[in-house]
């Protein structure tokens, strides 16, 4: 565990008074997906932004190679790899299509991903690239901000329900060219509610419940049964 | 005749009109924040300029190279200390804000500089003249003009050409995810606000130049601002320096019938374009 | 199922019961305050009046309006000519002044409604400054230095001095009650929450049904005669009109957006508890002078910073305190979930 | 125990018309000295209070002020100087709260018609002294009829009180001039405050006008005039009502101030004297410069001239204590001030008493620039002091 | 019987991009139809056109045999179209029950006592009825979701357009849901759902309909389309012979 890329120790998230994690533990070693899942409201989205540095109440938690990175500001998060594809997509609305993808790269960190890259995956926004993003559908919104996130080069990737909204074609797509994708030395958290496919695709998977972690394990040997009673509670 | 030169004067009058439009729009078109106090803010620049003249005994032409720096950083200062904490969706919190600056800063100059109008003198600039064919003009109004487009091509360019532009638009779209691409929001914003306050630095130099200006100067002059900008269309800064001119002829036309209706003229064309285009000639951006 | 929904509660109810008396003693009030204290007290209730029907505009409807001294400038000037020029009695000239105020704002309205956020905002206040010119070129009003309401209208009023002044502030208090009255009327109706529904989200708004185009149409139509009518109460207690300080965004805009925003947007008694607060900083720092304007300008910024939704939003996030029943709440959730 | 009589007054300490204020704390520093031995009235011995304001020259601070001084500071007596928009409000709210008032320093038709006035019947209790329109046209007239230059003239009035009056077309400047066998170019009122005089200066041009009169603010006559010069309108006298009266706005104007001309109230050289000191004009002209090291100022005189009829109206009013009284006592007045003869049985229309008026012209003189006296045929007992030169 | 939705050649166009191509369709009454197609099809554009968020450039639309298609939204609402929205649009600064409340005064024209016990029952169908007196802006993604499918009830329709709702489900919350739908087209009222989750699609419809570029291209029995070729290899990404 001491080579752990990520790792999260202990972490607590509030929104006010309400407080949607308790003690979180986990960690991600370089070039492995880790997939996330859990039931609405679990507080997988919590996690990730939490990592991004969106929320900002962790300072001793999050420990990225080594150094702890939970005070950090979200841009700062960003320049040191981290990527996240956000919830919801939010794309930049005065932004065209290519612009927010370019805008993706901008810190300017050097790795295979190109606009290029990214059009040869969603062929479709090459063709839309000078349109206003938030005219695109909303599968096609969505694929932007998959590319938006490849194009950071990123040595993390954050997913937080990138098939929400895609066609199964296009899901399939995705997950048919993940392997490859990490293959090149990118790591990979996912959030995912097809715990199939959350399971086909990753090495290790973390159940959240209620804002603790009540699953961890293998995904090729997790028994289907733990996972349903760590999505339920006992 | 006299049309040919109500509209040549107008569209001069449109240069100055543009430059206090153009800060603004790169504010309020491109950010979305209604900065209330941008025409305290012209006059604000006038009067450091005025205090550069007496105190260095600097032209004021010359007093820019120190006006603007210091109205840049008094933008970058303002926008990080206190208009960072009300960016967002909300139209309501920025424009109170900067009402109560807007406030602030008038009374501050009545305070120092008293209400009595003051003026900046370039000397013999002021009064120089050339002629085109038959009409005479002012060599400042030219300049004037001349840097309101030299001026607005500039901000197009970095706005739409450069990745300092896309950043600007990416973060006004969306704050927090604009951090998740590593941009700074608060220093971009703090950039874009001593950008826009630079430009208003040219517009309170030459303003005070053309005019005489009292600490309540800016409210008349913030209206031209954002009528130029609305007219042109939100996000497009050429669109500004139309809508700076036809304002500006407007004004000059409606003179001509009656001097009565000179600021009225502007006003009412204002409000006939936005009847019949309510985005503006030339919009960019969906409002 | 033991789920209901109410509007009422305690406090609300307690309200309710203390505003009877406050009200009776309003109305005696020029049996038991001073000459200045009137004028102050009238002053208060007409600038609280312009700040529930700016709230209503901009916290409710989303009409976030920099021109309505556009309708107070026009009712006073309005209420000047119909006296002056018209010789209507000045208690004829009230009630016309306010129809004066719906029928004016409907063309604007049509106008103005083309426009969205910021581009409203703007375009209210360029409204207020073609009413401010145009009527800086009305001569029989004084053109750009205005005029004074001559003497002889004031005292037809009332007889003698002290009964003109409580005429006057009674004018004033009834116009608040109205005003207070017909908004508290109409975001009890089903017209108050599609209010509030379209500020928040046209779309969807739409989507479900609303009218949004009609039902902005009427809060602004009702507002601004209102308005009118305030306009007109206030020149008649300054008893001098003049296009600058009848169209004076500062005075009518500006200050009335600070008392809401000090109050709490978005509520009903905030611009109450607004008014009362900036009258307090009003009357101990007045004697500042300019001091004092810069310290207003400071507290609404420091407000806006720390505490955006106003004092009223404050207590309210804090405790879930209503004064009036406006609100819906569904009670007896508790009780389900155990 | 001394009683006290309080006196309001209000003027507009700043803002546009600030010159017009500018000799205040000289002139009341020295009447308050002079009130601080008491003023005898029925054998009594009053002290005299003076609370002053600023209006801002601003009509509606003015009000604002006046309304306060009399409801909170409860003055006897309120006194107001310079132009319309700071007289004629303070004038209203003395009317309707029937506070005696007695007011300066602005042309008495925008003061009395300005108010709604009606000559038939007048005011109750507000009482005004100054020259009238006739008197600048007469004075202007005078010094334009001998300088041979082209009888067509510019004509520039702002949309405010001074500029309605001058500019209304009966009685105002249009009629006379006509009558004089001048052409008047009235293109129409202008905001004051405005950014552009083109359209002006076109009209001007093309009508050929070689003399330009007017009355303006200062700032709005600094904008005309290099807007003129960029335009390439020269004319031959510029004769402007209210912007051209005070040095420091000639002294702004550099090279281009000289040679203009304008109204002259009150200078050095009128032959008159204060009934309160007895220093002649000279002397508080003279006092007023070594006192504060600037130029004179036209409305020193009459600043003073309206504390000369306050305390001779203390001295004679019946009884103090009551407004009705002292307003008889100002209607009553007949004496002679700083600037002349006050006497409201004499005035064109109730209320109101006229002061004479000569036209003048800056000119150089040694270092510095004076206001020379150049056409007196309207009061001939005023000397003049030179001979108009034309623009070059 | 006479269809209750019909569209009849409608088009519409944004320059090049063609989202409505000729369409021509109807919905029975009472009837549930299903909707996919890949991602930027037309789909959620179709909503558009039927509930008067967008202007068909041709063809013609009627509710109930009555042509719509000059109506506003507002009207078409009241009329008894309701839709829920694909990105959700919730009122952010009122209660979820104020939410709903909207609709049942305004969609559905009630008042007092009988609006708000429809709210009641609907937030209680839904399940947010526990989060009935909180902030809609403070709700997550689904809760989002459901409160949209809730106020689109509250309007009480005569016809109900789904956009995307299962979206992002567990198994288990996808087949409540699939319940409470079930529910509301055993009260009569007339469904049209548009779903990438397919077989929660297939558990409801009784009819499918495949859209690509705007065109209507397959219409029929749910698993019959399913089993299609042009499916299998547009939409599914399975190969037709695989
Ligand atoms: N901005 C917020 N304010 C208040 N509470 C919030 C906020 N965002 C999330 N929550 C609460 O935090 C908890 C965790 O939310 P989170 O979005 O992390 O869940 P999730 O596991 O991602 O769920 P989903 O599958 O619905 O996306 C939820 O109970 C939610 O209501
Ligand atoms: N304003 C617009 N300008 C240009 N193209 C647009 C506009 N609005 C939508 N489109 C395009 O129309 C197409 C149809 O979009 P629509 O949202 O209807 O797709 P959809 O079938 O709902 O897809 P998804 O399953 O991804 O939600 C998309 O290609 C989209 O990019
Ligand atoms: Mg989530
Ligand atoms: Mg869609």
């Amino acid at each position: 565990m001491a080579d752990a890329i990520l790792s999260l120790q202990a972490l607590n998230a509030h929104y006010g008074d309400f407080q949607a994690l308790y003690g979180v533990n986990l960690t991600v070693n370089p070039g492995e997906v880790v997939a996330v899942i859990g039931a609405n409201g679990a507080g997988k989205t919590t996690m990730l932004r939490s990592i991004a540095g969106l929320l900002r109440n962790a300072p001793e938690a999050i420990r990225w190679k080594g150094h702890l990175i939970g005070a950090l500001r979200a841009d700062q998060v960003a320049a040191l790899g981290i990527a996240l594809v956000p919830e919801g997509r939010l794309l930049f609305p005065s932004l065209s299509v290519e612009e927010n993808l370019v805008i993706g790269g901008q810190l300017g960190r050097k790795g295979p991903w190109s606009l290029q890259r990214v059009y040869d995956l969603f062929p479709i926004l090459k063709e839309r690239r000078l349109q206003q993003s938030t005219s695109l559908s909303g599968g096609q919104q969505q694929m932007v901000a998959i590319g938006r996130a490849l194009m950071a080069n990123p040595d993390l990737v954050l997913m937080d329900e990138i098939s929400l909204g895609l066609a199964p074609v296009i899901i399939r797509q995705i997950y048919e060219a993940l392997p490859g994708i990490v293959g090149e030395g990118l790591t990979a958290v996912i959030v995912e509610q097809d715990i199939a496919k959350a399971l086909s695709v990753s090495q290790r998977v973390y159940c959240l419940q209620e804002g603790r972690v009540s699953l961890e394990g293998q995904s090729q040997t997790v028994p289907r049964d733990d996972i349903t009673r760590a999505y339920f509670g006992v | 005749m006299d049309w040919l030169n109500a509209i040549l004067q107008g569209t001069l009058l449109g240069g100055l009109y543009a430059l206090f439009a153009a800060g603004l729009s790169l504010i309020f078109g491109v950010m979305r924040l209604v900065n209330i106090a941008h025409g305290d803010l012209i006059v604000l620049s006038a009067y450091i300029a005025l205090s550069f003249g007496v105190s260095l005994g600097l032209n004021p032409l010359v007093a820019l190279l120190l006006v603007v720096p210091t109205m840049a950083l008094i933008g970058y200062a303002l926008q990080r200390l206190i208009l960072n904490r009300t960016m967002g969706e909300d139209l309501l919190p920025p424009l109170l804000v900067t009402f109560g600056l807007s406030v602030i800063l008038q009374n501050v100059l009545l305070m120092g500089y008293s209400a009595d109008p003051q003026n900046l003198q370039a000397g013999a600039i002021e009064t120089a003249s050339v002629t085109l064919g038959p009409l005479a003009v002012g060599v400042m109004p030219v300049m004037v003009f001349v840097t309101a487009v030299v001026v607005i091509a500039a901000l197009q360019w970095m706005f739409y050409r450069t990745a300092l532009g896309r950043a600007f638009r990416a973060t006004s779209d969306r704050q927090d995810v604009a951090q998740l691409m590593g941009l700074n929001r608060a220093h971009i914003f703090g950039l874009a606000m001593a950008l826009s306050l630079a430009v208003t630095a040219l517009a309170g130099v030459f303003l005070g130049i053309r005019t005489a200006f009292d600490p309540a100067a800016g409210g008349a002059r913030l209206i031209f601002g954002f009528e130029a900008v609305i007219i042109g269309g939100l996000g497009n800064l050429w669109g500004t320096l139309a809508g700076g001119v036809i304002l500006g002829v407007a004004q000059t036309i409606g003179a001509k019938i009656d001097p009565g209706y000179q600021i009225l003229a502007g006003h009412i064309v204002f409000l006939i374009i936005l009847a019949l285009r309510p985005r503006g000639l030339f919009p960019r951006i969906d409002g | 199922m033991s789920l209901s929904v109410t509007r009422r509660t305690r406090l609300s109810t307690a309200w309710l019961i203390v505003l009877v008396p406050i009200v009776l003693l309003l109305i005696a009030a020029p049996w038991w305050a001073g000459r200045a204290d009137l004028r102050l007290m009238g002053e208060i209730a007409l600038y609280m009046s312009l700040a529930v029907l700016w709230n209503l505009l901009a916290g409710y409807a989303g009409l976030v309006s920099v021109g309505q001294q556009a309708y107070v400038g026009f009712g006073g000037y309005l209420f000047f000519a119909l006296t002056m020029l018209a010789g209507l009695h000045p208690y004829a000239a009230l009630p016309l002044v306010v129809l004066a105020g719906f029928v004016i704002s409907a063309p604007v309205a049509v106008l103005i409604f083309r426009l969205r956020g910021a581009y409203f905002a703007i375009g209210t206040w360029v409204v207020a400054e073609v009413f401010r010119l145009s009527f800086a070129q009305m001569a029989s009003l004084g053109g750009g230095s205005g005029t004074s309401l001559s003497p002889d209208i004031v005292r037809s009023l009332a007889e003698g001095r002290d009964a003109r002044e409580a005429v006057a502030w009674w004018l004033a208090l009834g116009a608040g009650m109205l005003v207070i009255g017909t908004v508290v009327w109409l975001l009890r109706s089903r017209q108050g929450v599609a209010l509030t529904a379209i500020r928040d989200n046209e779309l969807a708004a739409r989507s479900l049904g609303i009218d949004i185009w009609r039902t902005k149409f009427t809060v602004y139509v009702v507002v601004s005669g209102l308005t009118a009518l305030i306009g007109a109460l206030i020149f008649l207690q300054k008893l001098r009109i003049s296009p600058d300080a009848a169209f004076s965004a500062n005075d009518w805009t500006a200050f009335v957006i600070f008392i809401v925003v000090i109050g709490g947007i978005g509520t009903l008694e905030g611009p109450i508890l607004g008014t009362l607060v900036f009258f307090a900083l009003r009357e101990t720092l007045a004697d500042l002078g300019t001091l004092y304007l810069i310290a207003l300008g400071v507290v609404a910024i420091v407000i806006m910073l720390f505490a955006p939704r106003g004092l009223w939003g404050f207590l309210r996030d804090r405790w879930g305190l209503e004064l009036f029943p406006l609100s819906r709440r569904v009670s007896g959730l508790a009780k389900k979930e155990a | 125990q001394t009683p006290t009589i309080k006196v309001g007054h209000v003027s507009p300490r700043t803002g546009p018309l600030a010159g017009f204020a500018e000799a205040d704390d000289y002139i009341l520093q020295a009447i308050t000295e002079r009130f601080g031995a008491g003023i005898d009235n029925n054998g009594r011995s009053w002290q005299i209070e003076i609370l002053s304001k600023d209006s801002q020259s601003n009509p509606n601070r003015a009000a604002e002020v006046a309304s306060e001084l009399i409801l909170s500071d409860e003055v006897d007596i309120i006194v107001a100087a310079s132009t319309p928009d700071t007289v004629n409000p303070v004038s209203d709210q003395a009317e309707i709260n029937e506070v005696p008032c007695i007011t300066t320093d602005c042309p008495w038709q925008p003061y009395f018609f300005g108010r709604g006035g009606n000559p038939a019947q007048g005011f109750a209790s507000t009482y005004h002294f100054f020259w009238g329109l006739e008197d600048v046209i007469g004075a202007f007239l005078a010094m334009w009829d001998g300088s041979g230059v082209a009888k067509a003239v510019g004509g520039l009035f702002p949309n405010d009180a001074d500029g309605n009056a001058w500019g209304d077309p009966q009685r105002g400047l249009p009629t006379p001039l006509a009558a004089a066998g001048y052409d008047l170019v009235d293109p129409g009122r202008y905001q004051p405050m405005t950014d552009d005089f083109s359209n002006y200066i076109n009209a001007f041009k093309e009508a050929g006008c070689e003399i330009v009169t007017g009355n303006m603010i200062p700032p709005d006559f600094g904008t005309f005039w290099s807007q003129a010069a960029q335009q390439g309108f020269n004319p031959k006298i510029v004769t402007i009502g209210k912007a051209l009266l005070f040095p420091s706005v000639i002294q702004g104007l550099g090279e281009r101030g000289i040679g203009l001309s304008s109204e002259v109230w009150w200078s050095p050289s009128h032959p008159f004297s204060s009934s309160l000191t007895g220093a002649s004009a000279g002397d508080l002209a003279g006092g007023y410069m070594q006192a504060t090291g600037r130029p004179w100022t036209q409305p020193i005189g009459f600043k003073h001239a309206l504390f000369e009829v306050v305390a001779d109206v203390v001295a004679r009013a019946e009884d103090l204590d009551d407004p009705e009284a002292i307003i008889a006592a100002i209607a009553a007045t007949d004496m002679n001030t700083i600037v002349g003869p006050v006497n409201w049985a004499a005035g064109p229309v109730p209320n109101v008493t006229k002061t004479p008026l000569v036209a003048g012209q800056w000119q150089r003189e040694g270092d510095g620039i004076d206001l020379k006296i150049i056409a007196n045929a309207t009061a001939p007992n005023i000397p003049t002091t030179g001979e108009l030169m034309l623009l070059a | 019987m006479s269809a209750i939705l019909e569209l009849q050649g409608v088009k519409k166009a944004f320059g090049a991009v063609v989202v409505a191509d000729d369409q021509s369709w109807s919905l029975a009454p009472g009837e549930a139809l299903g909707v996919i197609g890949p991602n930027g099809a037309g789909k959620t554009s179709m909503f558009n056109l039927v509930t008067g968020t967008l202007r068909a450039d041709a063809g013609q639309i009627r509710l109930g045999g009555q042509d719509i298609t000059g109506w506003s939204a507002a009207k078409r609402c009241r009329a008894g179209i309701a839709r829920s929205f694909q990105v959700p649009q919730p009122f952010a600064h009122m209660t979820v029950f104020e939410n709903a409340y909207v609709a049942a005064t305004q969609g559905a024209g009630l008042s007092g006592r009988a609006a708000e016990a429809l709210c009641l029952d609907v937030l209680d169908r839904t399940g947010l009825i526990a989060k009935a007196n909180g902030q809609a802006g403070g709700l997550t993604l689904l809760e989002r979701k459901r409160l949209e499918l809730s106020r689109a009830l509250c309007a009480r329709p005569r016809v109900i357009l789904l956009d995307e709702i299962a979206g992002g489900l567990t198994e288990h919350e996808c087949q409540s849901l699939i319940q409470t739908i079930r529910d509301v087209h055993a009260t009569g009222v007339s469904i049209v759902w548009i779903e990438h989750v397919v077989h929660a699609l297939l558990a409801v419809v009784g009819r499918l309909m495949v859209i690509d570029f705007g065109r209507k291209i397959a219409e029929g029995e749910p698993q019959a389309i399913m089993q299609s070729r042009e499916v299998r290899e547009i939409y599914l990404g399975i190969e037709a012979d695989g």
